[in-house]
């Protein structure tokens, strides 16, 4: 029945790209860099130089230096090391936190275990396109302000914040300021320094890089407490082997990860997607018209069930709601944020597209769900409004 | 989600889905909603001489709710009126590989056809009167 | 003037095996299981399918249920996940770990920064063989005892202890017992479920699967708080994007990592080095000569300095005291721990012996330390007797 | 430890370990030693007419003190005598590559040269006495 797979949830994870999967492969065999960076013998050298080759390819990407770039297992990590490690090392300072709604659950969760422990948290709100106001972030600042969360991308909307501005706010006020930047790498410019950033999630598998490795970007002289404990690596800040392929990998997907070249190609698909999608009857798109990252389109289908328009397009990867989320059957907390109604986040599915989309991928995908949506609205003919509203 | 493959080919093309045409005889039908569990459906039987001729079916919800209801249709069918009472599918809802968290949603199948039983018992009341 | 490279630093880190690194790749590019094993779309789900493949290949070689394992990024994760998270959970049931001096820095430090939180810990010792007495954690274990955490076989000296003979003492007196086996998959036989091991830390990397990678053995009903907050991967013990390609190259290798075939082999090369390096005037083994792993060899040099022997066998990869310890120059606590003077764990090396070590290159090291000794100690001619007692 | 290529080569061939054949006319030597630090250095000089002739060393250290000791040796050869008293190769080490945390090792072979200065200017008095 199948006839062709198409991926189009590059916000979920990209696959990894050839020239990285290259490169990782060269640190993994016996004749390979595959000693470990902690080593003082050659082999052991090799590896290490090879992950500092990394550790600047991911610095210059997102507009840091070097010896501020640390590596983690990922983003969910570098959010709770963020999170925990500066609340527990300012808490001289306070214990209020500020973060907005629409982030990912790694903040969130996270904030939430922080509020079981005394934190005071602010969670503020956004607009309906999902914009969150600077002048709110300033309005939340107290005198025992700490830190200031808030994401880059959202990974359910692409929605792009102003974190220049935000950053500012900060700055002025003397509260840290952490960005969860998982989704941006590659897509849009990241310059921390220049954005008054003082600490940062990234993640490899967003980026064609591989899954399982991120790192936290730490400003100089901010305090942070360490989260996992033995062994010096990493500045003391993440102890535990240093993972050399993934490391590798990781710096040479940030090298290619250049969203001059691949954000106007990301951008020309998903254009060429919502043209054809918002052909169909009463679609409409979620989250800033502009104001947003080139790769993902978050996309109501009223009328339609989400999980049976998915099954119907069993053949094409996309995901209902966030990737992370799509275990749990809660309509999402960012599209009900948005004012969506419950019925409608249901009704709604998330595209991404990524670097190796091509055009007869997107035409194919809109002939098909302008033939699905048309049949699972047939199927429900009669059915109350509230099923589309 | 991990559809089994009966759920899967019935949700995609499903036998019994619509309604009849107008002025057919004997048609009965009866529907039911739960907003909070997002399904809604409607079932329309065609009932002569107490036996279902023929069974039609319209659905919102999930891809489980839709092969139900295409299955449930499809055993209606060539049965007594009777079976519209009770329809009694839920441990035969299983053997179509629909986990068990799911088979709340698939009680309003019940319930539609249910209320095709109580419309049918009052035009039948009405006969009689 | 290196004329070829041999590594004998397998506790280090191992070379990930070519079969291993064939079933990484196929879930890297494009057209691999690359997606989000949480994704509930086809290509997720077949990420996923090959997730649970692997659970279930680690847990069978570690004598456990697959619904007891969870992915972590190493060791040193799944250390810190043991003892804070056990700790955490049932601080209702007292707040007293007991742990051994000769545990591996993951353990250590946790250790320490429990303590830094109010936890009371007692460090046993153990004999100048490197042996935990079994009696001795009985001696300590108290009423308000949650945790007891022993390492399986030391990192640096090979040593084995008795876990099953600890795991029977703490049952019997209603404590957890965690147990590090980071260096035992492969050399050793794991059985914990026989052993009554409430906890394990596992990595991939010692065992010829790839670094960055990790499990925590969660025996059914032990409490346990999670690090790591966000998303509910791996029953929200340990939430993140699940490294499929990892996690697949995990499950490979330790399928792959069985102590009946690889131990006898690892031991006659391990027996052949020691009879060579036996041979040069004073030399000893550190730890146990019969309850040990068959990887590991342990032993000094007197009257040569440690870093001085290193650089003359500059080609040949070997540890001074352990591998993560390699930047420190203090000397390695375990041996000072077995009583041997700064001076003489300075003259101390760690040989690892692997699946890729041949009999060739054991007789190449042993001939070219059987040369470098004797120069040394001739370039030391005259020295103080401290230089080598 | 990344060593240098010249601390590599000075350590893995030294040119002037050893002790010169008992006899040898105009010898002073000098040790020094730090348990602490791990290090022992014994200089062997010849010194004719004032003039460092030939110098020869025992060590037992790291790399970089083997090395370091090598270069000072080396570097005595041919000098006036009154060398020994102060050596002052720090800053040259510097330039042989040896980390700074690594200097406080090579301060023994600054003592075990002046060791040997001690011991000649000694013997010099004698002769004058
Ligand atoms: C915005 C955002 N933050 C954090 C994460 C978690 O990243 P990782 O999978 O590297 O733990 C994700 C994706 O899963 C994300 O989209
Ligand atoms: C005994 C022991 N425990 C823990 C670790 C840490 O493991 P990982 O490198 O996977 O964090 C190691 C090795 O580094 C080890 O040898």
């Amino acid at each position: 029945m199948i006839k062709k797979e198409i991926y189009l949830d590059y916000a979920a994870t990209t696959p990894v790209d050839p020239a990285v999967i290259a490169v990782m492969i060269e640190c993994l065999g016996s004749s390979g860099d595959s000693a470990n960076p902690s080593s003082s013998h050659l082999p052991g050298r090799r590896a290490k130089a090879r992950v500092e080759v990394a550790r600047s390819q991911i610095a210059k990407r997102i507009g840091v230096s070097s010896d501020t770039v640390w590596f983690t297992s990922g983003a969910t990590e570098s959010d709770n090391m963020a999170l925990i490690g500066a609340m527990r090392a300012n808490a001289h300072r306070g214990r209020h936190l500020i973060t907005s709604v629409l982030e990912h659950k790694a903040i969130l969760d996270t904030a939430h275990a922080l509020e079981a422990e005394g934190t005071e948290v602010t969670y503020v709100n956004h607009d309906s396109d999902g914009i969150v106001d600077p002048d709110q972030i300033s309005e939340a600042i107290r005198d025992d302000t700490v830190l200031v969360s808030i994401m880059h991308v959202n990974n359910e909307t692409g929605v792009l914040q102003d974190i220049a501005a935000i950053g500012q706010r900060c700055h002025e006020c003397g509260v840290l300021f952490h960005v969860d930047a998982a989704q941006s790498t590659g897509k849009v410019a990241l310059k921390l320094e220049d954005w008054a950033v003082d600490l940062a999630s990234l993640t490899a598998h967003k980026t064609y890089g591989p899954m399982g490795i991120g790192a936290i970007y730490i400003s100089e002289g901010v305090s942070l407490d360490p989260m996992i404990h033995g062994g010096e690596q990493e500045g003391g800040f993440r102890p535990g082997t240093l993972a050399t392929h993934q490391i590798v990998g990781f710096g040479k997907a940030f090298e290619l990860a250049d969203p001059d070249s691949d954000g106007p190609l990301l951008a020309a698909r998903r254009d060429r997607l919502w043209t054809g999608l918002n052909a169909i009857e009463g679609v409409f798109l979620n989250g800033h018209p502009a104001q947003r990252s080139p790769h993902v389109l978050n996309v109501t289908f009223p009328g339609v069930e989400g999980s049976s328009l998915q099954l119907a397009l069993a053949n094409v990867a996309i995901s209902a709601g966030s990737a992370c989320n799509s275990d749990i059957p809660d309509p999402s907390h960012v599209l009900r944020g948005m004012g969506l109604s419950d019925v409608l986040a249901e009704s709604t599915l998330r595209f991404s597209v990524g670097r190796f989309t091509t055009e007869a991928e997107i035409d194919y995908v809109v002939g098909r769900i302008q033939d699905e949506v048309p049949r699972l609205r047939a199927l429900a003919s009669g059915a109350p409004a509230w099923t589309a509203s | 989600m991990d559809y089994s493959s009966e759920v899967e080919q019935r949700f995609l093309s499903p036998s019994r889905v619509g309604e009849f045409e107008k002025g057919t005889p004997g048609l009965v039908s009866g529907e039911a909603a739960d907003r909070t569990l997002n399904v809604w459906i409607r079932f329309q039987v065609q009932v002569l001489d107490g036996a279902i001729r023929a069974a039609r079916f319209s659905v919102y919800g999930c891809p489980y709710t839709v092969a139900a209801a295409d299955w449930a249709a499809e055993w209606l069918e060539g049965r007594s009126s009777t079976a519209l009472e009770e329809l009694g599918m839920l441990r035969r809802y299983k053997k179509l590989g629909v986990p068990v968290e799911k088979l709340g949603k698939l009680l309003l199948i019940e319930d539609a056809a249910a209320a095709c039983w109580r419309e049918l018992d009052g035009l039948e009341r009405q006969k009689r009167n």
